[in-house]
C-alpha cells in the first residue's frame, strides 16, 4: 500500500538516506543559492540539469515519481512566467504586449522556478522529515516546535490513511456525484477528520503516559558522519556552475 | 436487486512498481456465499477494491451480470448501486452523529423521494437488526454494532453484491454470532455476499465457493478442496482449518462429506466409532 | 496557492522571511509557554497540525473546472487562534514543500506571511467582529476573507518582484490578481460554505 | 527486572455512573502466563489500566510484590519501571517515524545515557525479533510489525511484568505466531505476562493462569476449570475452547490430562483407539 506521499516514500528509500543531512544540505542549497542569485542563463539551466542528473544518478529517483511530484510546481512556473511575459499597457485603454524585456524575465523565471524545484528535490527525496527535523534541532530551534512538527509528520501518515478511506466510503455510496453532494460529503470528511485528530491526540496522550511522558517527545537521533569525498564534489559543482554562470551569465 | 455474477478477468494492481495482483481471475455466483482468503497484506482488500469500483486495475476488466465496469462517472454511479464494499474499519465508513441519519447517506444521494429514503433505512436496519439503535449516536455503539451500521448503510443502496472486508475481524464470540445472523438475513433478503476473511475455520464453515489470495494471485474452487490443499495454504501463509486438521490427523479422510465445523466432525468421528470391530 | 521555489529574488526572499520570521518566532514562544503549562499541548498541536495539512488534500467541487483545495488557514485561525496558526502554518508550508513540491524553501517566509499571518489575522479580526451578529455568517467571511487575503498578498508579492516594464507595480498586481482570481475567488466561496457545514456537523452553531 | 507477582485487591471502578469493575481481586504470579478473557467491554482493557496504574480505581489497591502502588507521580514512575501496558491499537503508542526512535523514548524518560539508551533498544528491538527493521518507517510497517514495535517501546523500559491488550487481535496465523514467539522470549528473558484476549483456543493453548471477566466480575483460575465451565463462559458472552468442546462431545473427558491444543486432543484420541478392546 502507497502512504499517497510519493517524495516520502521516495526520501525513506533513498541510497542517499544515510547520509549526513548537511552534506545533503549543502548540496541542495548550493544549487538553491545559485538558483535565486546568479543570472539565469546559464546558471539555472546548469543547476537544473545538475539537479536532475543527482535525482535520476545516485539518488535514483524514479522518472515516473519525478514527473509527478514536479507537475503541480511547474503548473505555477508556467502561468506564473506567462503572466510575466505579457505586459499590461494602459494607452487610451488596456493593451497586452510582449516586449524582448518581459520575454527575458518571463525565461529567466521558467529557469528559475524549474531549477529552484528540482533542487529542493534533492534535499526532499532522499531525507525523510524526521532528519530534517533533528537538524533543525542540532540548529537549536525549540525543543517543544521540533516535537510538535515531528508529530504533525506521524499523524499526516496516520490519518491521511483514514481520510482516504472516509472518502471511498463516501464515494461508493454516491457521495461525490455532484456539486451539492460533493460539498455535503466534504464537509462531513473535514469535520470526521477534525474529530479523529483530536481522538488520535488523546489516545496517544494515554499511550505514551507509560513509557513517562510529561510533555517532551524525545528520541535517539542516528549518528552520520560527513562525507569528504561527498562535500568537496559538491561544493566544486555548485562552484562551478557559480563561475560559468558569472563569466559566461547574460541575464 | 435480482441476482447478478460479478467477474474480474485477467486483473492486475501494481502500487508503487510493486505488483499487488497478477492476472488474477474470480467469478462469483449470483446466490453464492464467497470468501476470499489470505494473509495481512497479501491483496484481498485490493480486488475488494476493484471489484467495487474503487480502485481501477492498471488491467483487466470486471463484469457485473453481462455489463463492464467503465471507471468513468455514469459506469461507476451504475456500478454503485449494485455492487456495495464495506471496509473493515467502521469509523472509516460512519459520517453522521446518529445510525439513521449515517444510513441514510447513500439513499439521499440516489435523489430519492423523502418516504423513499425512510423506508430504506427502514429496511436496511431491520436486516442488520439494528432497529432498536436508530435513535443511537454511533460513536456509543459497541464495535460489533458500528460494523453492522457500516453495512447497513451500503444495504440502504439495495445492492445485489454486497463485498465485506474483514467483516469478523475483532468481534468476539457474540459479535460473530450476530454477523453470522446478518448474513444469513442478507441472503435470504436476496443479496450476494462476497466477504475477505483471514480465519479458515470460519471460511469452511460459511463458504460455498472460496479464492485464496497467495502473493497476488488468486486460486477459485470448492472449500474442502482449496482448504484440504496444506501446500497451497502454506503458500498463502494460512493454516489448515482445525476440522480438517483434526480430520485427518485421526485418519477419517475419504469417508464420506468432509466435515466443516464440530456439529459434522463429531458426526463423522461417532459415525467411525461403530466401525472399529467390538469384542 | 503559494509562491514556486527559485520564483522571488534574493532580495525580496530575505525581506519577506524578515517579515514572516518575528511572527513564527512569537508563535514558536507561545508554543513552548503553552508546553509549560499544560503537558498536552504537543499532542494537541501535532494533531491540529496534522488536520491543517490533511484539510488542503481534501479536493472541492470546483466551480470553474480546476480542482482546487481548501487552505484550511481560516478555520484553523478560528479554532486556534492566529499566533499559532502562524507557528502551525509554517510548520505545514515546510511539510507541503519537502512531502509534495509544492511552494518552496526561499519562498517559504513569503508564503508563510501570506497563509500563515495575514490570512489568519484577516480571519480572526472578521470572525471576532461578525460572530456577534451572525454566527453562520462571521464563518463565511472569516474563512472566505482568509482565502482572498492570502492570494491578494501572494499577488502583491509577485507584484512587487515583477512590476511590468510599461505600468509598474500596479500594472503587474492586476495581472497576477487577474490571473489566480480564476481559480481563488471560487475556492474562497466554496471554503467558507465548506466550514459553515463542518462547524455545522461538529455542533458548533 | 527479577521477579514479582502483581496482585490488584477489591478494585471497583465506574464510568459516568456505569460499574466497569465491582469489587475485582486478582493476582498474578511471577512467572506465570495469565490470560485475561472476557466478551468486547466486559472491562478486560478497564482492569490492565487499573494495574498499570494508568487508572486510579475509585476503590481497591494494587500491589507489585510486597509494594503498594501509590497515584503520586514518584509512585507512578517507580511503578512503571516495573510494569508497563501496551494498548491494542499500535497507533495509539507509536508517535515517532522510525522504529529505533520510537523504542527509544522510554528508556530517554528514564533519563538515561546515550550508550545505555542503544543498548536497551537493541535488546528489546532483540527480544522482540525486530533488529532488521530497526531503521525503518513506523507507518510502512504492517499491522503485525507495529504491534510487536509497540511492545519493544515498552519491553526497553525492562518492566517485570508486562501488560498486553489483546495481542493477537487483527493478526493473522503469521502475525500469532510471530507474537507467540515473542512471547515465549519475553518469558525466557524473565518478564511476567498478562495479555487480554476473547480467543478461548489460544488462551487455552498459552496459559497457566486464567481470569474471566463477566460484567464487572472477575473469576481466575486454571485454565481447564474455567474454560470447561460452560455455564460461567455462556455468562461470560464467551465461547467454549473447540478442543475441550470436542473432547466432551467425544466422550474423552475425564481419561488423564486435558487437553490444550490440537496436538495433546490427537494424542488423546488417538491413545483412546488403542484402549478399545481389540478383536
Amino acid at each position: 500500500m502507497t502512504t499517497g506521499f510519493p517524495l516520502d516514500d521516495a526520501a525513506w528509500a533513498s541510497p542517499w538516506r544515510h547520509r549526513a543531512v548537511g552534506e545533503k544540505l549543502l548540496l541542495s542549497g548550493g544549487l538553491l543559492a545559485v538558483t535565486v542569485s546568479l543570472p539565469a542563463w546559464p546558471g539555472s539551466v546548469l543547476a537544473a540539469a545538475t539537479a536532475l542528473v543527482v535525482l535520476l544518478g545516485p539518488a535514483r529517483v524514479a522518472p515516473g515519481v519525478l514527473a509527478r511530484v514536479v507537475a503541480a510546481p511547474l503548473a505555477f512556473i508556467v502561468v506564473g512566467a506567462l503572466s510575466v511575459l505579457v505586459s499590461l499597457q494602459w494607452e487610451a485603454g488596456p493593451a497586452l504586449a510582449v516586449t524582448d524585456e518581459t520575454r527575458r524575465t518571463a525565461l529567466s523565471l521558467l529557469g528559475r522556478g524549474t531549477a529552484g524545484t528540482l533542487g529542493v528535490l534533492v534535499i526532499a527525496a532522499t531525507t525523510p522529515m524526521v532528519d530534517l527535523l533533528g537538524a533543525l534541532r542540532r540548529l537549536r530551534v525549540p525543543e517543544a516546535c521540533i516535537d510538535v512538527a515531528a508529530l504533525v509528520y506521524r499523524l499526516v501518515l496516520v490519518l491521511f490513511a483514514t481520510l482516504f478511506q472516509m472518502g471511498e466510503a463516501q464515494a461508493a455510496r454516491l457521495g461525490y456525484r455532484d456539486r451539492r453532494t460533493t460539498l455535503r460529503s466534504s464537509a462531513a470528511l473535514g469535520a470526521g477528520l477534525l474529530l479523529r485528530s483530536w481522538d488520535r491526540a488523546r489516545r496517544l496522550e494515554e499511550g505514551l503516559a507509560g513509557r513517562g511522558y510529561s510533555g517532551s517527545l524525545p528520541s535517539l537521533d542516528p549518528t552520520r558522519r560527513t562525507s569528504v569525498p561527498f562535500v568537496a564534489t559538491s561544493l566544486a559543482t555548485v562552484g562551478v556552475i557559480a563561475v560559468t554562470s558569472l563569466v559566461a551569465g547574460g541575464w | 436487486m435480482g441476482h447478478l455474477s460479478l467477474t474480474a478477468r485477467a486483473v492486475s494492481v501494481s502500487y508503487g512498481g510493486r505488483a499487488v495482483l497478477r492476472d488474477v481471475s474470480i467469478k462469483v455466483d449470483a446466490g453464492s456465499r464467497t470468501a476470499l482468503l489470505g494473509a495481512n497484506g497479501s491483496g484481498k482488500t485490493t480486488l475488494l477494491r476493484v471489484l467495487s469500483g474503487a480502485l481501477r486495475p492498471d488491467a483487466g476488466e470486471v463484469h457485473v451480470g453481462p455489463d463492464l465496469l467503465r471507471h468513468n462517472r455514469a459506469g461507476l454511479i451504475a456500478h454503485r448501486q449494485r455492487v456495495q464494499l464495506v471496509l473493515q474499519d467502521p469509523d472509516d465508513q460512519l459520517f453522521a452523529a446518529d445510525v439513521t441519519r449515517d444510513v441514510s447517506f447513500g439513499p439521499l444521494n440516489l435523489r430519492l423521494a423523502e418516504d423513499e429514503v425512510r423506508s430504506r433505512v427502514d429496511e436496511a436496519l431491520d436486516v442488520l437488526g439494528l432497529q432498536e439503535m436508530a435513535q443511537r449516536p454511533t460513536h456509543q455503539l459497541s464495535f460489533g454494532q458500528r460494523k453492522r451500521v457500516a453495512i447497513a448503510g451500503a444495504v440502504a443502496m439495495r445492492p445485489c453484491l454486497l463485498l465485506l472486508d474483514e467483516p469478523t475481524a475483532g468481534l468476539d464470540a457474540t459479535g460473530v454470532d450476530e454477523m453470522l445472523t446478518a448474513l444469513q438475513r442478507l441472503e435470504e433478503w436476496g443479496t450476494t455476499v462476497v466477504l475477505s476473511t483471514h480465519d479458515v475455520d470460519f471460511a469452511l464453515a460459511w463458504a460455498t465457493q472460496v479464492a485464496v489470495v497467495d502473493d497476488g494471485r488468486v486460486h477459485q474452487g470448492q472449500p474442502h478442496a482449496l482448504l484440504g490443499d496444506t501446500e497451497l495454504l502454506a503458500r498463502a501463509r494460512l493454516r489448515s482449518p482445525w476440522v480438517l486438521e483434526l480430520a485427518s490427523r485421526l485418519g477419517t479422510r475419504g469417508t464420506g462429506e468432509p466435515p466443516r465445523d464440530l456439529e459434522s466432525l463429531v458426526a463423522l468421528l461417532t459415525d467411525r466409532a461403530p466401525s472399529v470391530p467390538a469384542v | 496557492m503559494h509562491i514556486a521555489e527559485g520564483f522571488l529574488p534574493p532580495l525580496h526572499a530575505a525581506a519577506w522571511t524578515l517579515a514572516a520570521a518575528p511572527f513564527v518566532i512569537h508563535g514558536g514562544r507561545a508554543v513552548a509557554r503553552e508546553r509549560r503549562e499544560r503537558p498536552e499541548t504537543t499532542l494537541l498541536l501535532g494533531a491540529a497540525g496534522a488536520f491543517t495539512f490533511l484539510l488542503s488534500a481534501i479536493k472541492l467541487p470546483s466551480i470553474t473546472g480546476s480542482s482546487s483545495h481548501p487552505t484550511g488557514v481560516g478555520l484553523g485561525a478560528i479554532l486556534f487562534r492566529p499566533p499559532v496558526m502562524a507557528f502551525l502554518s509554517t510548520v505545514v508550508l515546510l511539510f507541503q514543500a519537502l512531502l509534495l513540491a509544492h511552494g518552496g524553501l526561499t519562498t517559504l517566509g513569503a508564503n508563510v506571511f501570506s497563509m500563515g499571518i495575514v490570512g489568519p489575522w484577516a480571519a480572526y479580526a472578521a470572525w471576532c467582529s461578525l460572530r456577534r451578529l451572525n454566527r453562520t455568517a462571521a464563518i463565511f467571511v472569516a474563512v472566505a476573507l482568509a482565502d482572498l487575503a492570502t492570494y491578494a498578498v501572494t499577488s502583491t508579492q509577485l507584484a512587487l518582484a515583477f512590476p511590468d516594464p510599461a505600468t509598474g507595480f500596479g500594472g503587474s498586481l492586476v495581472k497576477f490578481l487577474g490571473v489566480f482570481a480564476v481559480t481563488q475567488v471560487p475556492l474562497a466561496v466554496v471554503e467558507g460554505l465548506l466550514a459553515i457545514l463542518v462547524l455545522r456537523v461538529l455542533g458548533d452553531i
